[in-house]
Formats: C-alpha cells, sequence, structure tokens
C-alpha cells in the first residue's frame, strides 16, 4: 500500500513543479489580459480561447495529474470537450447557415401576440 | 394509403413512400421468414448438438456493406425530391401566414386577408411566408405532402403548385395547445376565373361586417396603410396628410383657396385621384388607391371616417351596409365552394369588445 | 415441466443455500438502507412496474378517449381537450422518464451486470442506493405536478409554449432534472464497475454482450443527461425569471430548445433501446443453445450506436426551422445508424440458424422482439428520408415508429428479460404456458394498437389531436380494442409472475442452461453473489458439449 | 486499496465529463448568442469590470496551486500541511465570492439584468428594428453571465462545503499515504471549476 502511495508521490509532483505551473498560469493569464488591449478584430477571440486551453490543459496535465494518471481517465476527460465539440458544430452549422427569411412585402415588424383573436375585435389603433 | 395527391410534388414523395413501403414489405418478410422459420426447423430436439459458429467475417462483411450502399442511394433519392420541397421557384405568388393559438391568418400580396380559408390559383406555384404570433404551430397539407413549423419571431416558407381543383385540407401538425386539433383551414384550389372573382370580392370577411361598415373600415384603415399618414386623434403626423378625426362634414380648405365639402365624393376622389385637391397645408404625396380598394372597402372606409366625426349621427349620409357592385355577382360564385359557407370557428365580427 | 430441458445445470445439484439475499436481512429499514445493488434492482423494478402501470393507465385514458370522434362513453363525454393534452403529457412524460430509461439498466441491469461480471457489488453501492432515491423523489415530484395543476406541453416540453402555459409545468421540469441525476449517477456506476469490478479472466471481449449494451448505455448516459439537466434549468429559469434565452419575444430562440433537448433526447433513445437489444442478445443464444454469432460485430455496434446517437439528433427537426444545410447533414448521419441496428438483426438470425431452439416465454419475446423491432426500424427508414419524411413527421405515422421501437423493442424485451432472470431474482418459477399465451396476446395486441396507426399518419392524422376527422375513425376504434388486449396479455402476465411469489423456492439455480456467471450462483443468489470468486474459464455462450479446457 | 482509489477516480472522472457537459450547454447557448448579437455582446461586455475578472482569476489560479499542495500533503501523510492548504483553498473560495458579490450588486444598481429587466445604458447603440427599442441582445448577454457565473459560483459554494468536510476528517487524522482517496478527489473537483473559470473569464471579461 505504501507503494502505492509513494509511486503517486515520487513518480510525479512535487512542489517545484507545482509553483512553476502556477506561475505559468498567471503568466498567461497576463499575457490573455494584455492581448485583450490590443484589437485583433476577429482574432481576439480565437486568442483568448485559445490560451484558455493552453491553461486549461496545463491544470489538468498537472494540477489534475493527468499526464501521470491511468490513460483510462484521460480519454474520459477528452470524451467530455469531444461530445461538448458535436454539441458546439452541429448548432453552430445550424445557426450559421439559417436563411433570413423575410416576406416581400415586409414591414419590418414581427407580428406580435394581440389579445383579440376574433375580426374585427381589433383593440386599440395601432400606432404605427 | 396516402392521401390524394393534391400537387406535383405530392406524386415525387408517393413514389419514394411506395418505394420504401415494398422494400420494407421485402425485408420484413425476410426476417420473418428467417426468425419463424427456424425456430420451427431447428426446434428443440434433446440431445441435438449446435454447431460452434462464432463468426464468418465475410458474411458479416456483406450484410454491413449492402445496406449500407442501399441506405445511401435511399439518402439521395430522398435528397433528391427534397430539394423540391426546399427550393421555392422566383415567380412562385407569395402569401403571408400569420399563425396564432388557434386560427390561420392568410394575407394576400394586395393586402387582402383571409382567416381560416385560403384560395389559390391552379397550377401555378404559391409560396408560404408563415410566422406566429404566440406559439409553434405547423401548416400541413397532407394532400400536397408539404408541412413546415411557423416560429414565433421568425419566418419559415413552404411552397407547392397545386393541381387539382377544389378544396384540400390544411391542419396544425405542431402542438399548440387546447385547441390544437381545430386549427384547420380549408385550401381551396380554384381556376383563374374562381380566383380572380375570389381577388376582387376579397373572401368573405367582409361578410362578417355587412352591418357594421365603420369596424370594417377600421380595419382597412390599419390593413392598407393609410394609417401610416392620417391619424384618428387629430394630431398631424409628420410628412403626412390630415388627421381623419372630426373630418367628416367639415368644409376643408384647398391649397387653392377652394373650400370643400368633406363628404362621400370627396373622400372617395381623394383615394382614386389624391392628386386633384390637396388640403392646404399638406404636401401632395399621397400614391392613388385605384385597383387595390374594393368597393366594399372604400364604403368601409367612409363609414369609419364618418363614425370619427364630431357628430358621427350629422354630416353627409355614408354607407350602413356594405355591399358588392353588381357586376361581381355573375354565376361563378357558386362555383366556390369556400366562400359560401359559414366558417366554424370563427367569431362574427360584431359585438365582440 | 420443458423448463429443465437444460443441456448442463452442473450448479443445479448444489444445496439450496440457508440464506439468501431476500432472507439474509428483514424488515422495511433493511431493504431501505441496503447498499446490496440485487435488493436496489429489485426495488428499482417495483419502481418502474408502478410507473409503467401508472403510464399504461394514462394510454388507455389516451385510447379510450379516441374510440369515437365525440369522445363520448355511455352518453357522456370522456374527458375535455385540455384533460386529454394533460393526459398524454403525463403518459409520455411517465413512460421515457419513470419507466423505460431506467427500466432494463436500472432495475434488470443492477441486478443482473454485477453477477454477469462475477463481482459481488456495483462499484458505488452507496451511488447506487441515492440514485435510486433520486428516482424516487423525481417520481414524488412528477406525481405532486400532476396534483398541483398538471401539466399540457407534451413530453418534449417545446417552448415557448411551455414557458407560456399554465400548470405545474416547473415542477414537472424539476421531477425530470431530478431524474436525469439518478441516470446519471446509473451511468457513472456502471462504467466504474464494468471497468474495474470484472471477474480474474474476464478480458473485454469475454463480458456477455448484455454488459455491452448496458456500458453502450452508461456512456450515452454520463454525456448525454447532463444537458438535458442545464435544458430544464433553463426552461424553469425562462418561467420563473423570463431570462429569454428561448423566448422569441425576449430576443431567444425556440429552434435553440430543440437543438438541447434533441442532444439529450435522441441518445435517450438509445439509453432505452440498446438495453433491449442487450436482452435479446443473451436470450437468443441462450434458446437457441449455440454460441452467439459475430459476437464481436454485436458488441462494437452497441458502442457504435451509444456514439452515432450523438450525432443525429438533427433528425427529429428537419420542418422545425433548422437549416436546410443543417437538415441535409442529420438525414444522411441518420442512415448511418441502420448500419449497426441491422448488422444486429442479422447476427442474431445468424445466431438462430442451426440452432436447438426451445420456444420458452423469454424466447418467445426475443422473436416477437424481432418481428416489431424490424417494423420499428424499418419505418425509421421513412423518417429519415427527406422526402417523405416532410410528409410523416408529427403524424401518426411517427407515433407509431416510436412505439414499435420504445414498446416492441424495449418493453417486449425487458418483458423477455423479466421471465428470463425471474427464477434468479425470486427462487420462483413461474407457469410456462400463461406466460407463453400472454407474450402471444400482447404480441397481436400491440400489432393491432399500432399497425392502424402507420395508416392513420399516412393519410395525414396529425399526433396529439383529441378531435379528428370522421374518416379516421374506424382505425382509431380497432387501435383503441388493441390496447385493451394489449391490457389484457400483460394483466395475466403480471398475474402469473406473482402468483408465483407465493410459492416455495423451486427454481434451479440454472433453469434455462445459461453460460454466463449469474447462473452459477443460487437463485436467490446469496448477500455476496458468489461463495467463491468465480474465475471466467470459457468465453460466454460456448455450447459445445464438453468444456474445452478445464 | 489501489483497486477502490482507481474506480473512485474513474467515478470522479466520469462525474466531471458531465460537468463539462452540464456547463457545456450553457457554453454553447452563450455561443450561439453571441454570433446572433455580436456587437450588443461587445458593448455589454464594456459594463463587466475586467481588473475584478482578472483578480479573480488569479485567486482562482491559486487556490488550485493550494488544492494541489493540499493533495499533496495528504499524500505524505502531513498533517498539519493538508490542514493549513485546505484552509487557504477555502480562504481564496471565500475571496472569489466576495468579489462576485461586489460584481452581482453592481449589475444590480445598474440594472444590467436578463431582457426583462435589462435597462438601456449610454452606450447601448444597436437597436431592435421590429420593436424600435434597443436590442434584446443586451440583457441576453447578463442572462448568460448570470446564468453562468452563477452556476459557477454554486459550484464554488458546494466546493467550501467539501473542503470544510476535509479540514474536520483531516483534523481528525483520517488521511494519510494509505487513505488520501476524498482529499484526492475534492482536488480534481476544485481544479474542474477552476478550468470552467479559465473560459468563463475571457468570453465575458475579454472578447472583443
Amino acid at each position: 500500500m505504501s507503494q502505492h502511495s509513494s509511486t503517486h508521490e515520487h513518480a510525479h509532483g512535487g512542489t517545484s513543479l507545482y509553483v512553476r505551473t502556477l506561475i505559468t498560469l498567471l503568466i498567461l493569464t497576463a499575457i490573455t489580459v494584455g492581448a485583450s488591449y490590443i484589437d485583433f478584430g476577429q482574432g481576439n477571440v480565437v486568442i483568448a480561447l485559445f490560451i484558455a486551453t493552453i491553461k486549461a490543459t496545463i491544470v489538468a496535465l498537472f494540477f489534475m495529474h493527468l499526464r501521470y494518471d491511468k490513460p483510462v481517465n484521460a480519454v474520459i476527460a477528452c470524451a467530455g470537450f469531444l461530445f461538448l465539440g458535436i454539441f458546439l458544430m452541429f448548432c453552430f452549422i445550424d445557426f450559421g447557415s439559417r436563411d433570413g427569411l423575410r416576406p416581400v412585402n415586409w414591414n419590418g415588424k414581427l407580428p406580435v401576440e394581440t389579445a383579440a383573436p376574433a375580426p374585427g375585435a381589433a383593440p386599440a389603433p395601432a400606432q404605427k | 394509403m396516402l392521401p390524394p395527391q393534391g400537387s406535383a410534388y405530392a406524386a415525387e414523395v408517393d413514389t419514394m413512400y411506395m418505394a420504401l413501403f415494398w422494400l420494407s414489405v421485402v425485408l420484413f418478410l425476410g426476417i420473418a421468414v428467417a426468425a419463424i422459420g427456424f425456430a420451427w426447423r431447428y426446434r428443440y430436439k434433446p440431445g441435438r448438438v449446435t454447431p460452434h459458429q462464432t463468426h464468418n467475417t465475410m458474411l458479416e462483411i456483406v450484410w454491413t456493406v449492402i445496406p449500407l450502399l442501399l441506405c445511401v442511394g435511399i439518402f439521395f433519392w430522398g435528397l433528391h425530391g427534397w430539394m423540391e420541397y426546399a427550393v421555392a421557384p422566383g415567380e412562385a405568388m407569395e402569401v403571408q401566414i400569420v399563425a396564432k393559438k388557434w386560427i390561420w391568418q392568410f394575407e394576400y400580396p394586395d393586402g387582402t386577408r383571409t382567416v381560416n380559408e385560403i384560395h389559390v390559383p391552379v397550377n401555378k406555384p404559391v409560396r408560404f411566408v408563415m410566422t406566429s404570433e404566440d406559439v409553434i404551430h405547423d401548416f400541413f397539407v397532407p394532400d400536397m405532402r408539404v408541412k413546415h413549423d411557423i416560429v414565433p419571431g421568425r419566418y419559415t416558407e413552404v411552397w407547392f403548385t397545386p393541381t387539382v381543383l377544389g378544396v384540400h385540407h390544411v391542419t396544425c401538425a405542431e402542438y399548440c395547445g387546447k385547441g390544437h386539433s381545430d386549427m384547420q383551414a380549408k385550401l381551396s384550389v380554384d381556376t383563374d376565373a374562381q380566383y380572380a372573382n375570389f381577388m376582387e370580392t376579397g373572401g368573405t370577411e367582409w361578410e362578417d361586417y355587412k352591418n357594421n361598415p365603420a369596424a370594417w373600415g377600421k380595419l382597412q384603415y390599419e390593413r392598407k396603410g393609410c394609417s401610416t399618414c392620417h391619424s384618428i386623434d387629430g394630431t398631424r403626423i409628420t410628412g403626412g396628410g390630415p388627421s381623419w378625426k372630426g373630418i367628416w362634414g367639415k368644409m376643408e380648405e384647398m391649397n387653392d383657396g377652394k373650400k370643400v365639402l368633406v363628404d362621400q365624393d370627396y373622400v372617395t376622389e381623394s383615394m382614386m385621384y389624391p392628386q386633384a385637391k390637396i388640403v392646404k397645408g399638406f404636401e401632395p404625396i399621397m400614391p392613388t388607391f385605384q385597383g387595390l380598394l374594393r368597393s366594399h372597402e372604400q364604403q368601409g372606409l367612409i363609414a369609419f371616417i364618418k363614425s370619427l366625426g364630431n357628430d358621427p349621427k350629422g354630416g353627409p349620409p355614408a354607407p350602413t351596409m356594405l355591399s358588392l357592385p353588381p357586376k361581381a355577382q355573375p354565376g361563378q360564385t357558386q362555383a366556390q365552394p369556400g366562400q359560401t359557407q359559414a366558417q366554424p370557428g370563427q367569431a362574427p365580427a360584431q359585438g365582440q369588445k | 415441466m420443458e423448463h429443465t430441458l437444460t443441456t448442463k445445470s452442473h450448479t443445479g445439484d448444489r444445496p439450496r443455500p440457508a440464506k439468501n439475499y431476500l432472507t439474509e436481512e428483514k424488515g422495511i429499514w433493511s431493504w431501505m438502507t441496503t447498499v446490496d445493488h440485487k435488493r436496489i434492482g429489485v426495488m428499482y423494478l417495483v419502481g418502474v412496474l408502478s410507473a409503467f402501470f401508472v403510464g399504461g393507465m394514462f394510454a388507455l385514458l389516451v385510447r379510450l378517449t379516441l374510440l369515437t370522434p365525440s369522445h363520448k362513453l355511455f352518453g357522456r363525454v370522456l374527458i375535455d381537450a385540455q384533460t386529454y393534452n394533460r393526459v398524454f403529457t403525463l403518459h409520455g412524460a411517465i413512460m421515457v422518464f419513470l419507466f423505460i430509461i431506467p427500466s432494463v439498466p436500472a432495475a434488470l441491469g443492477n441486478f443482473v451486470m454485477p453477477l454477469m461480471l462475477g463481482a459481488k457489488d456495483v462499484a458505488f453501492p452507496r451511488l447506487n442506493l441515492a440514485s435510486f432515491y433520486l428516482w424516487v423523489t423525481g417520481a414524488v415530484m412528477a406525481v405532486l405536478s400532476m396534483i398541483f395543476g398538471a401539466v399540457d406541453t407534451g413530453w418534449t416540453f417545446y417552448t415557448p409554449y411551455s414557458t407560456t402555459t399554465d400548470g405545474a409545468v416547473t415542477l414537472m421540469t424539476m421531477a425530470v432534472f431530478v431524474l436525469g441525476f439518478s441516470s446519471i449517477f446509473t451511468g457513472i456506476n456502471f462504467v466504474a464497475t464494468v471497468h474495474k469490478l470484472r471477474a480474474p479472466g474476464m478480458g473485454w471481449f469475454d463480458m456477455p454482450l448484455f454488459v455491452w449494451g448496458i456500458y453502450a448505455t452508461a456512456i450515452i448516459q454520463v454525456l448525454a443527461t447532463p444537458v438535458l439537466g442545464i435544458t430544464l434549468a433553463l426552461l424553469a429559469l425562462e418561467r420563473v425569471f423570463s431570462i429569454g434565452i428561448f423566448d422569441p419575444k425576449l430576443g431567444g430562440d425556440p429552434v435553440l430548445f430543440q437543438h438541447f433537448f434533441w442532444f439529450y433526447s435522441h441518445p435517450a433513445v438509445y439509453i432505452m433501446i440498446l438495453p433491449g437489444m442487450a436482452i435479446i442478445s443473451e436470450l437468443i443464444p441462450t434458446f437457441s443453445r449455440k454460441t452467439m454469432f459475430g459476437y464481436r460485430a454485436v458488441a462494437y455496434s452497441s458502442v457504435s450506436l451509444a456514439l452515432l446517437s450523438f450525432i443525429v439528433w438533427g433528425h427529429h427537426m428537419f420542418v422545425a426551422g433548422q437549416s436546410q444545410l443543417a437538415t441535409v447533414i442529420f438525414s444522411a448521419l441518420t442512415f448511418l445508424v441502420a448500419i449497426p441496428s441491422g448488422v444486429k438483426m442479422f447476427n442474431w438470425l445468424g445466431t438462430m440458424y442451426k440452432g436447438n431452439i426451445s420456444l420458452e416465454t423469454p424466447m418467445l419475446y426475443a422473436i416477437s422482439f424481432l418481428l416489431l423491432f424490424a417494423i420499428g426500424g424499418l419505418t425509421g427508414i421513412f423518417l429519415g428520408t427527406l422526402s417523405t419524411d416532410v410528409h410523416l413527421t408529427d403524424t401518426y405515422f411517427v407515433v407509431a415508429h416510436f412505439h414499435y421501437v420504445m414498446m416492441g423493442g424495449t418493453v417486449i424485451a425487458f418483458i423477455g428479460g423479466l421471465h428470463y432472470w425471474w427464477p434468479k431474482m425470486t427462487g420462483r418459477m413461474y407457469n410456462e404456458r400463461i406466460g407463453q399465451i400472454g407474450c402471444i396476446i400482447v404480441f397481436i395486441g400491440f400489432n393491432m394498437t399500432f399497425l392502424t396507426q402507420f395508416f392513420m399518419g399516412s393519410k395525414g392524422m396529425p399526433r396529439r389531436y383529441y378531435n379528428y376527422l370522421d374518416q379516421y375513425q374506424a382505425l382509431h376504434a380497432f387501435s383503441t380494442v388493441g390496447s385493451w388486449v394489449i391490457g389484457l396479455g400483460l394483466f395475466m402476465t403480471a398475474a402469473n409472475l406473482l402468483a408465483s411469489l407465493r410459492k416455495p423456492y423451486d427454481a434451479p439455480d440454472n433453469p434455462w442452461g445459461g453460460t454466463t456467471l449469474e447462473w452459477q450462483t443460487s437463485s436467490p443468489p446469496i448477500t455476496h453473489n458468489f461463495e467463491d470468486q468465480p474465475v471466467l474459464e470459457k468465453a460466454p455462450y460456448d455450447y459445445r458439449p464438453e468444456p474445452v479446457a478445464h | 486499496m489501489e483497486q477502490q482509489f482507481d474506480t473512485s477516480k474513474i467515478g470522479m472522472w466520469l462525474f466531471l465529463a458531465t460537468e463539462v457537459l452540464l456547463f457545456g450547454g450553457l457554453f454553447v447557448g452563450f455561443g450561439l448568442m453571441q454570433a446572433r448579437y455580436p456587437q450588443e455582446f461587445i458593448e455589454a461586455h464594456e459594463h463587466l469590470q475586467r481588473p475584478l475578472g482578472s483578480l479573480n482569476t488569479v485567486v482562482l489560479l491559486i487556490s488550485s496551486f493550494t488544492m494541489v499542495m493540499a493533495v499533496q500533503a495528504a499524500q505524505r501523510s502531513q498533517k498539519k500541511k493538508l490542514i493549513v492548504f485546505l484552509l487557504l483553498t477555502i480562504l481564496c473560495a471565500c475571496i472569489f465570492l466576495g468579489v462576485k458579490y461586489f460584481e452581482y450588486s453592481h449589475k444590480f444598481e445598474e440594472h444590467l439584468l436578463p431582457p426583462r429587466w435589462y435597462h438601456a445604458q449610454p452606450g447601448d447603440t444597436v437597436h431592435d428594428p421590429s420593436t424600435g427599442g434597443i436590442s434584446h441582445g443586451y440583457g441576453t448577454f447578463f442572462a448568460f453571465y448570470f446564468m453562468m457565473t452563477g452556476l459557477h459560483g454554486f459550484h464554488i459554494l458546494v466546493g467550501i462545503i467539501l473542503l470544510s468536510w476535509l479540514v474536520v476528517r483531516a483534523n481528525r487524522g483520517e488521511f494519510s499515504k494509505n487513505y488520501f482517496t476524498p482529499v484526492d478527489l475534492v482536488g480534481l473537483y476544485w481544479h474542474l471549476v477552476d478550468m470552467i473559470w479559465i473560459y468563463l473569464f475571457p468570453l465575458f471579461y475579454l472578447i472583443k
């Protein structure tokens, strides 16, 4: 049993590794905040998410010990993100390719709920 | 098994359906014969030793690949048919649908509106651009083999070319509450003559207002765009025309200094030939409504303007009852099935509120 | 009796142990605080069968209402439109969330899977109990929502209807939220169990196919159910705080809700059907006394179905207002699902070929499954195909299709599995003849009820309709009579099983000659499942007369 | 014991995968709405205080560090160190929630709330053509802001409870190199909560 915990203790981890990990994360945070003050257009989103992904990976590999852990745990973690990616991808396919259809004689307004369903029973005159 | 075909597209769908149907029958019979046949042929006998067949790679590849190819074929066939449904031809007539619990409103390009009843000319593509006022509904015409959800907050479309004269059933196919199963409409596919007549009379909606022309006129005031330039509360709309409030029976001064009594003749002239007389202080910007207003709609507007007068009972006379011009009453009207019947579920206009 | 004709019953002669899991401890409290997977499985079984009963009563009421267009019975209108909407909503919600989803995995899976793996229990016994109590909590909340105003949204809770209608929708969504977590915990437990608690010598491809099916199901439960949780949480927030994510009046998108909902609920269809297929994969080799044909193909097809189930959800939305590109992509992907389903079907038939087939009750259910699932699967092609789907979706065709898959598939398999493992669970044999007759009656009634609905749907009868056109009267009436036949068959079956409980223990350890590990312990099993840790010596479904290596 | 430890870890990772997908739904919704209302989201995010968000990011990263140190202390049977690092982690969590409280109350004062209650701000430029008022995109941003940071905050709160429970058990001397599973599992949970914030922070505070 002691063998088990000692493998966990010595094969990986150690205060110096954790300190270095923390410093890396803090530097990356500084970079991402700094980058947000520069205008890269669409690039800002990409940069921010890219750095966030690096940070998340570092946390997973070192703080969460995935680097030294049984591979099955890494597979499970990746599966979570993979299926989230699938979810995201298909939703974006739909929203990105909607046609934004409008009637030819559109007056710029979508009909809103009115109180009276019967014809001729229109409420107060519409302010147009 | 399938409802009657009402459109060219229906034939396409039905061919696909029947092909899948017979394919399914064959495959089902294959499975059933195998399952029941094996159960009979290899029924239990004490002491019989069964062979130890763990797998047969060749066979398994065959029964994986053949269905796969079959599925690819079916997908593309279905896609081919669906493309016709998905893309409306450019020349299609556009009808707007506004669905709400639990009625259908149809609006034609010229502003004519009908409720729970729609007329389309035969053999001409018609495209429905639809939105909902409350929850999701679904425009389903079984005879045309089309349906599409109607989503609040945006527009969706569906189209078809009706080929069969007569009445077809329109039904709501997305659950929308208590009246879901009563949300029905009649789709009347007309000959060109019938359709022209329908457009001339503007459907049957006006008949509900026969005895209340002012309410009918108010509806036209909102629908035909009068309200963008003419207020009915006495205020002046910038870049618009005179308010209708209290205008009836007044002596208006024109920009050439003449004074004119606001009566039926004057109002009719203003609608048909708006540039003929311009009220002093206003710009000659009103477009003509010639050909855009049916006689009963004109009568309604006049009655409505009168009802906004300072003394609705006084002033020059205005129509008290809507009527069609005599020429619009030929024998053709009897051929229109939907037009002469009362519509179920549609409340009469007057007396509400 | 016929069931004694087993090929080998080497554990059958063992003396029955003095204590088993049912008798080891006594009293309600010992049940309520148990962490024994077998007892939890039995409690789940009682729970889901009660839910099945309630949901079934609602189903009979729905069918009875639709018997005539006037909805009159003996001159009185049975229920009005509003009540009808509530009844079919409750039927759907109870059947899906309270019955089918937990039925096979949480009831039978809980009982059988650790036995099949040769394990003492599941990986997390206390989590297992927690999962059961979450199920109970969810069930109680669902019942409360019926009392406090009912729900009329349909089990799909589509916005904006569900955010604007009256009634206890928030309570019901919270009930389903809780049930979702019950399902997640079961899934986590089973995945960990399969990974870590297999008997010595049992590799991945020595596991019984039931375990493969349950494992694939558990993967879906873990990865899909959280999205249901967040969706329902958003729906509840929408109702309570008008956050506007799904409400077009506040800038939201109702179709987004459908994406969220079906991202869970399509995989959920496979949470329902995979365990059903898994049971059939046990029944067919056992009663054919022949090894499973294409074991690996069946195992892989379970896992690939689980994965494919995540990328086809948009086929519920072909006409719902998603983009046309998305519609085409989802249709293409949907056809992929047909392949592993077909592979399973062919492998089952291949297993029966040259078998030594006896038609005891479980095998009759298995053959029913093959026929009904074939219809359910083949009609699925109509709905995956774009052009025909436009006409058929949202009609009775869809209703019939998913009842063929859910009831004709999963429920039939569930009842078959229940008969199969009943001797193991209770230690009693039921009356074989009545069991067989019950199965045949259910089969006939089922086809009467739902085959007619394919024709109604093709004709254009929309689903969830209270009033219908007179032209459908005859078909509706026939369908309603069919529902009574199903009711009769299920009543017989239930009575048969319950009656067996009055007898003393009479089941042998291995009544069917099964080769998986659960048959190597006593019936009913002892509390810790096995006297000695079983060691796997042969692959499952090895029916060769003499053991190869001993 | 080894077996049980591994099993628990698999269970915990499975649970973390469900957490990813639970938050994932909100991320998907956020992404789609951001694509629909890009200008509104940029203008709305100006109302968030970037320094406070950055501070919270640093606090959470430090708490992750103290957590992993606590796990190491448990692995090495260093009871005192374990308790100290657990308490430090709780302290960081409390600082985080305190900052969040300030941010929330500021949003409430300014009516930076979901669409139903959102009040137009001076900088809002996008109008909704169908109502003439300002676009619902602004409120939508804050709807997501409250839901996502709220759900995250709830996880922090649960984390504090779990950490306190660990402190009590550690104080009783229950953990050693032979048995530290609960510390390890709570650690994993805590890092996941940190990881989610790593994404929330740029999405809400930094996106241009």
